[in-house]
């Protein structure tokens, strides 16, 4: 669906030939496949903005009646896990496959037909959670489903939609993460050592092992629900002497790291974008790329800074705060190191720039009033506010999301060889800058004053209602925001400008090859001596010449993977095959069971022709 | 340059503006964390005040350098545009690891300090206070004097207090922004949490709930007074006699009605017969204070949820205490609620009732305990908070759990009744 | 110099890989990685949950009335455990061979003229083995669950009940799969032979086994045998 | 494109395999010695005899020592991640001593 309605959208003049929607159903152009991802994303974004305004509309005055109080739950909770698992994961996996191949000169991923099957799980489990609001059952237990709310306390098919939904979406996380980090390990063009590696690129691969780690401990979380609610296991069932604190703990094991999961891809962008309109290098690429591994590998003894109001006990509340107070330093040295590589440089204000610029002064705010959190005393008074609703959509709008906004306004061009307009980028930035801190600025204060987060009214007279207001105003504007980002994205399509090669004077080798690139995208793998090959490269041979007719892979005898559909069916019978679960709550085990055979057994099928057919003719 | 230092002047203004208003109109607002009225807070809000402070710096110095950057090097026409290509410089990074660690240093101290301040064992004179978590509603419990009461929390001033707090269903979390930070109530756990009022005089303060608990998570508040020892003693002395009794009440408990259908049928009968007999003994005379002054009531500790529209009820009807009182204790109501000496009163499931009458507010501060209110509350309990347990009973309601109108239940003459038998439980 | 210099001429074949291994051989180590933080949530979740069952059976404790309805003795059944043990152990050194015989395919000889180096030297007689052992510790662990039901213990009566039947019921899953990958490679052994060129996919398959092995080390210490 | 290594032969082979199955009786047998059990050394051995059994065949049957030191990161890396969780939950429920449960 996201397929049909995104294929025309995208110019591919590198090979005309293959295009039609049945071209997208079995490609296994990792470049085509980003752009899935992209649209598909976009798509999702504009559902959970719409979430979100609906809750601001609720929000606007004391009161409100704009909604119910189980149709706001759901509001929330799939406002949430859209923004992070349907949104911000997927447009960074957008630029993961666009990228990491271009960045270090491979001619694909390593396993093509895996990526495919990457995207259609994600596309596929999307649609089936969002399913849920067709028949009023949307997700209500929050985006971190605590239970025993979800699990004893939640008996309809909203808390199953989250569930099967989220363990589907991990299948695909873990299978692009394999392969990305091998893809990394292994298609580095000749020359390009780990040191030489784009810093996007560097941080993406960080990326996939926190993913490949983080994932596995939600999965078995989500199993133990799977089994508690389905076959009456007693996991988290308090009458059995059962610890809720256990499920708290792993989703957490898994949540904070999720949480650079969803930001590190963002730092990446930014620090391609920052360098090439400072004209300047990255200003201490070493100390970038170790402070992104130090993060990483602290990002996974934090997590517990989610649970300082459960009562752990003096030690472990301890233990988190220092730990989660340490992070901070890693990260400033990434601020710093960003404002100096802009420090006596000769800035271009592109639109990439200013959403670039946007992430290092909104995420600090972020930042810092994260580093409040992390003192549990304080977080005692803050937790469950406001204020952190406030914390986390500075780091997650303010990093992630303007990093994102700064990626496609930078790499726009390189997939669709047109420009997009910087005039309305420029209305995009300043009216997201300013709706963004207007809508969550003040949510500082309303958590302060005594607004708990979740809340679906609050009572007038409590001096909520000034910054209430305030808020949903500020939404309005990001909505505006957001519209004339689309419509860019929209008329740039035909009218853009056409773009050329490299069309920003970027150093790094996505920049050396023809916009959009051709299907094999190097006619010769680089040999890479350094790490700004373009700059280094004193007006050497620029490449193929822009707006020629770039030679097809057949014409230059380059072996190209063959298109395939069985990645599509296997993530399909995939999702069936979950989706046959909720027959059981709906008392139809009989059928259920079936479902479940049939679907796995279509599965396997499926997944032999894939496996058995060769990737590539012999040659 | 003036044009840069202008700016960052501006700025820095600007900045310190934002974070006083931010203390200040958070210390005037009597709902906020900074409105200090326990040692507790007192410890927490100096924490968080250097938080704030040291928070600003950074914040300062790092946008400040940002936009120094941003308009001191933004490219002009006569400017060379190939800048010197600088990699990097061992020593500034090194400086930028070293002043957040030692800026990190600075809040970690007093914040482990804080920590196990705030974490010790409470004294043992302490007053013990049991909170048990419902969706969505709070049972008060003071074991040392065996009392019960629901939603609404006596402290007296300058007595250290210990909460007990633990759950019946799901997590919830205890919240007095004035009073204390959260702590959670965790299924098979007891939390603790202690600290000392401190207030000057009788004070009002709204609690929350802050873990999201269901459909009614915005729904489940609650009230905290702080008042005198004296009014304290006189207040638990008043909780611990038992209720306005109706002889006819002594009777053994009539088994409490299977389904809605037939309970709400049942009193209509059974009051027609007694209500002329049955004459209610006037409530014992109540000496001294018994509940916080309604006048007194702050404002912001007023609430003021709108009903829904369409449930009105004529408050001109008068009420029989006496009638009321059969239809209560003779109906639904047995099924959940306690009031003490009446026999058929003794369900644990929902709010302790035997001295509602003395309460400032309902369905857990919802709504005042007014007439208007509580009639509408018992005609229809669900259209005004989502989900709860509660039934609808109101002749002809809609009952949105069911999700049918009800062809028989109370009338508002009967629901007028019960409500003067509920006012009378001073 | 970035573009100028050529790593292969224009077409034919693949550049070879950076670090001159193979794809799928990186694909399944990172995989192994993942699957040990999978492992960890479903073992720390039988620790946590060590002793915290309200009601029998336990596995080394006896539980006597009221606790029990009737007294239950411990349940763990270790001497069959033992060696279902060593049968896995066992797996894997029939596997290591099983490898070692298709690496040599191209040396005929290489384990020694006699009986036991033809033996030696059978790709299909090891991993035929290997995946007969496997099956036999399935079978003991299927022996084993269905006991344990009979005596009162389902995946329902208990938190023990619960975390137990998971965590080996995740790894008996694992091991399933590894005998259908040892079949199919079996299976192409006999239809087509595996040579050296195979190498490969036999190594992948042989650190998935050995893997599941060493998972099964860990339960078993963990779960059987301390106290 | 199979890498070359010089690789551990039937003499290692045999050598680990008998090593996994000593310990693997000596685990069973010490599980049988009630004084041993009670003694406070019960565990630790324990552990440290799993943790040499997983060792070995990581080193040996899944050829790690001979690998590409690639492969020793991709493993011991998580592995690393995987035990620091565990100890730390542990702790956290209370039952960093494991007998205590
Ligand atoms: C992009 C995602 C993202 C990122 C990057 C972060 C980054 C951080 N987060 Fe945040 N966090 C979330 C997303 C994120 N968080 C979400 C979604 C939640 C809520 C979950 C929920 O409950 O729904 C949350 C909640 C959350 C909590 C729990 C609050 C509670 O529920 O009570 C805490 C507590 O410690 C915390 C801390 C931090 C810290 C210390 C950082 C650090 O990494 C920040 C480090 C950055 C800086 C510090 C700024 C730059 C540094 C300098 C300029 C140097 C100088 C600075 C100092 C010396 C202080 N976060
Ligand atoms: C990346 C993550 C992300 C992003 C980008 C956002 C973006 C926004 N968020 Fe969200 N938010 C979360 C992650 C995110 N949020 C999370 C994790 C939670 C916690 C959930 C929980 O508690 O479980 C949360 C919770 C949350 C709350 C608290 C709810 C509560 O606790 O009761 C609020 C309240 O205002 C809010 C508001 C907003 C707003 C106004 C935006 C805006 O920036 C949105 C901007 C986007 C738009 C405005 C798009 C509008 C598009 C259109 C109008 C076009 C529509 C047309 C078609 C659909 C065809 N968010
Ligand atoms: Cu109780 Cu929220
Ligand atoms: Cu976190």
């Amino acid at each position: 669906m996201a397929t049909a309605a995104t294929a025309p959208a995208l110019p591919h003049t590198g090979y005309k030939s293959e295009s039609g929607v049945w071209s997208w159903l079995t490609t296994v152009d990792h470049k085509r496949i980003g752009a899935l991802y992209l649209y598909t994303a976009l798509l999702w974004f504009l559902i959970g903005g719409l979430e979100a305004m609906m809750i601001r509309i609720q929000l606007q005055g004391p009161n409100g009646r704009f909604v119910s109080a189980e149709t706001y739950n759901q509001l929330f909770t799939m406002h949430g896990t859209t923004m992070i698992f349907l949104v911000i994961m997927p447009l960074s996996a957008a630029f993961f496959n666009l990228l990491i191949p271009l960045q270090i000169g491979a001619r694909d991923v390593a396993f093509p037909r895996l990526n495919a099957f990457s995207y259609w799980v994600y596309l596929f489990g999307s649609i089936f959670m969002n399913a849920s609001w067709l028949i009023k059952a949307a997700p209500d237990g929050g985006w971190f489903g605590y239970v025993p709310l979800t699990s004893t306390y939640s008996p309809g098919l909203n808390i199953d939609f989250w569930m099967l939904g989220l363990q589907i979406l991990g299948v695909s996380s873990l299978a692009a993460a394999f392969n990305f980090i091998t893809t990394v390990i292994n298609l580095r063009a000749p020359g390009m050592h780990f040191m030489r590696m784009p810093i996007f690129t560097w941080m993406a691969f960080i990326v996939q092992f926190l993913l490949v780690l983080a994932f596995p401990v939600i999965t078995i979380a989500l199993v133990f629900l799977q089994f508690d609610r389905f076959f009456g296991t007693q996991f988290y069932e308090a009458a059995a002497g059962a610890d809720p604190l256990l499920w708290q703990h792993l989703f957490w094991i898994f949540g904070h790291p999720e949480v650079y999961i969803l930001v590190l891809p963002a730092f990446g962008l930014v620090s391609e974008i920052l360098p090439t309109f400072s004209r300047k290098p990255l200003f201490g690429y070493p100390v970038m790329v170790y402070s992104g591994i130090l993060i990483a590998f602290l990002g996974f003894g934090v997590w517990a800074h989610h649970m300082f109001a459960v009562g752990m006990g003096p030690i472990a509340d301890t233990l988190f705060a220092v730990t989660t107070m340490l992070i901070g330093i890693p990260t400033g040295v990434k601020i710093f190191n960003w404002i100096f590589t802009m420090w006596g440089g000769d800035l271009r204000f592109t639109t990439a720039m200013k959403f670039a610029i946007g992430l290092v002064g909104l995420f600090t705010i972020g930042g810092i009033s994260g580093v409040m959190h992390a003192s549990p005393p304080a977080d005692l008074q803050q937790t469950d506010t406001y204020f952190i609703v406030a914390h986390f959509h500075y780091v997650l709008f303010g990093g992630s999301m303007m990093g994102l906004f700064g990626g496609v306004y930078y790499y726009y061009p390189k997939l669709t060889g047109r420009m997009l307009s910087e005039k309305l980028g420029t209305w995009h930035f300043w009216l997201a800058f300013i709706g963004m801190n207007l809508t969550f600025m003040p949510m500082h204060w309303s958590g302060l004053m005594g607004m708990p987060r979740r809340t679906w009214v609050y009572d007038a007279g409590q001096g909520l209602e000034v910054f209430n207001l305030m808020s949903s105003i500020g939404a309005y504007i990001q909505a505006v925001s957001v519209m004339i980002f689309v419509w860019n994205l929209w008329s740039s399509r035909k009218r853009g400008a056409v773009a050329g090669n490299d069309p920003w004077g970027a150093p790094t080798l996505e920049w050396s090859i023809p916009s959009p690139p051709p299907e094999y995208n190097f006619a010769t793998i680089p040999t890479v001596t350094s790490r700004y090959p373009l700059w280094d490269r004193k007006s050497a041979e620029p490449g193929a010449p822009a707006g020629g007719r770039v030679p097809s892979a057949k014409e230059l005898g380059i072996p190209m993977p063959n298109p395939s559909i069985w990645p599509l069916f296997v993530a399909l019978f995939m999702t069936f095959m979950f989706a046959s679960l909720l027959l059981i709550h709906l008392g139809k085990t009989p059928f259920a069971i079936a479902g479940i055979i049939t679907f796995a057994f279509l599965m396997t099928l499926s997944l032999y022709r894939w496996l058995l057919t060769p990737l590539e003719d012999e040659h | 340059m003036p044009a840069e230092s202008r700016l960052r002047r501006l700025v820095t203004a600007a900045l310190t503006a934002a974070v006083a208003s931010l203390i200040a109109g958070c210390v005037q607002n009597p709902n906020s964390v900074f409105h200090h009225r326990t040692d507790f807070n007192r410890d927490v809000g100096s924490l968080f005040e250097l938080l704030i402070w040291l928070g600003t710096i950074v914040f300062i110095f790092t946008e400040g350098m940002l936009l120094w950057a941003i308009v001191k090097y933004r490219s002009r026409p006569g400017k060379p545009h190939q800048p010197e290509q600088v990699h990097g410089n061992t020593r500034l990074e090194i400086l930028w690891t070293v002043i957040p660690a030692v800026v990190l240093a600075i809040i970690a101290v007093p914040t482990v300090q804080t920590i196990f301040k705030t974490q010790g064992a409470a004294r043992a004179d302490a007053l013990q206070v049991e909170v048990t978590g419902h969706q969505w509603w709070w049972e008060f419990r003071y074991p040392q004097y065996g009392v019960a009461t629901a939603n609404e929390l006596y402290l007296p001033i300058g007595r250290t207090v210990s909460f007990a707090l633990k759950t019946h269903d799901v997590i919830h979390s205890f919240w007095i922004p004035a009073l204390g930070g959260k702590r959670d109530l965790v299924n098979n756990r007891t939390n603790h949490i202690w600290f000392t009022p401190d207030s000057t005089t009788e004070e009002a303060f709204n609690g929350f709930c802050a873990e999201y608990c269901g459909t009614s998570h915005a729904n489940m508040r609650f009230k905290a007074f702080t008042v005198t020892s004296e009014e304290f003693a006189s207040w638990i002395a008043h909780q611990q006699s038992p209720a306005l009794v109706i002889p006819a009440l002594g009777a053994p408990p009539t088994p409490p009605p299977a389904n809605a259908t037939k309970a709400t049928k049942a009193p209509t009968k059974t009051t027609t017969a007694t209500a002329t007999q049955t004459q209610a003994q006037p409530a014992p005379v109540q000496a001294g204070f018994v509940s916080f002054a309604r006048e007194r009531m702050p404002h912001h500790a007023i609430p003021q949820t709108p009903l829904p529209p369409g449930l009105t009820f004529d408050t001109t009807l008068v009420g029989d205490a006496s009638r009321g009182g059969m239809l209560v204790a003779t109906g639904l109501c047995t099924g959940c609620h306690t009031i003490k000496g009446v026999p058929t009163m003794q369900a644990q499931t929902g709010p302790d009732l035997t001295h509602v009458g003395s309460r400032l507010t309902i369905a857990a501060g919802l709504f005042p305990n007014d007439t208007r209110h509580l009639a509408a509350w018992i005609k229809n309990s669900r259209a005004m908070k989502p989900g709860i347990q509660m039934p609808t009973m109101g002749k002809g309601q809609y009952d949105p759990i069911v999700k049918s109108t009800l062809t028989i239940g109370f009338t508002d003459q009967q629901i007028a009744d019960i409500v003067a038998y509920l006012q009378a439980l001073k | 110099m970035a573009t100028a210099a050529t790593a292969d001429v224009v077409g034919h074949g693949h550049p070879p890989t950076t670090t001159g291994l193979d794809h799928r051989k990186i694909a399944i180590w990172a995989f192994i990685g993942s699957e040990c933080m999978l492992f960890t949530s479903l073992i720390s979740t039988y620790l946590v949950y060590k002793g915290r069952s309200v009601t029998g059976p336990f596995p080394h404790e006896v539980c006597n009335p009221p606790q029990c309805a009737t007294t239950l003795k411990p349940i763990l059944n270790i001497p069959v455990t033992s060696v279902s043990t060593f049968v896995l152990l066992m797996s894997s050194l029939a596997m290591v061979l099983a490898l070692a015989a298709v690496e040599n395919k191209d040396k005929p000889g290489w384990a020694g003229t006699g009986a036991w180096g033809r033996a030696l030297a059978s790709s299909k007689l090891w991993l035929l083995m290997t995946a007969i052992l496997g099956a036999t510790f399935l079978g003991f662990q299927a022996f084993e669950f269905t006991s344990f039901v009979h005596e009162g213990l389902t995946i329902r009566q208990n938190l023990f009940g619960s975390s137990f039947f998971t965590l080996t019921g995740f790894h008996g899953a694992h091991v399933t799969v590894g005998v259908l990958w040892l079949l199919t490679l079996l299976a192409i052994d006999v239809r087509r032979g595996l040579g050296p060129k195979d190498a490969l996919i036999v190594d992948i398959s042989a650190l998935y086994w050995h893997f599941v092995d060493v998972v099964w080390i860990a339960i078993f210490t963990l779960v059987y045998l301390i106290r | 494109m199979g890498e070359v290594h010089e690789h551990p032969n039937w003499g290692t082979y045999k050598w680990v395999a008998l090593i996994l199955s000593v310990i693997t009786v000596v685990e069973v047998w010490v599980y049988y010695v009630p004084s041993f059990v009670a003694s406070r050394l019960f565990v630790p051995v324990l552990l440290t005899m799993s943790a040499v059994k997983f060792a070995i065949v990581v080193m040996f049957y899944m050829h790690l020592k001979y690998d590409h030191k690639l492969f020793r990161a991709l493993f011991t890396g998580p592995l690393i991640i995987a035990i620091l969780t565990m100890v730390i939950l542990l702790f956290l429920f209370g039952h960093l001593a494991i007998r205590a449960g």
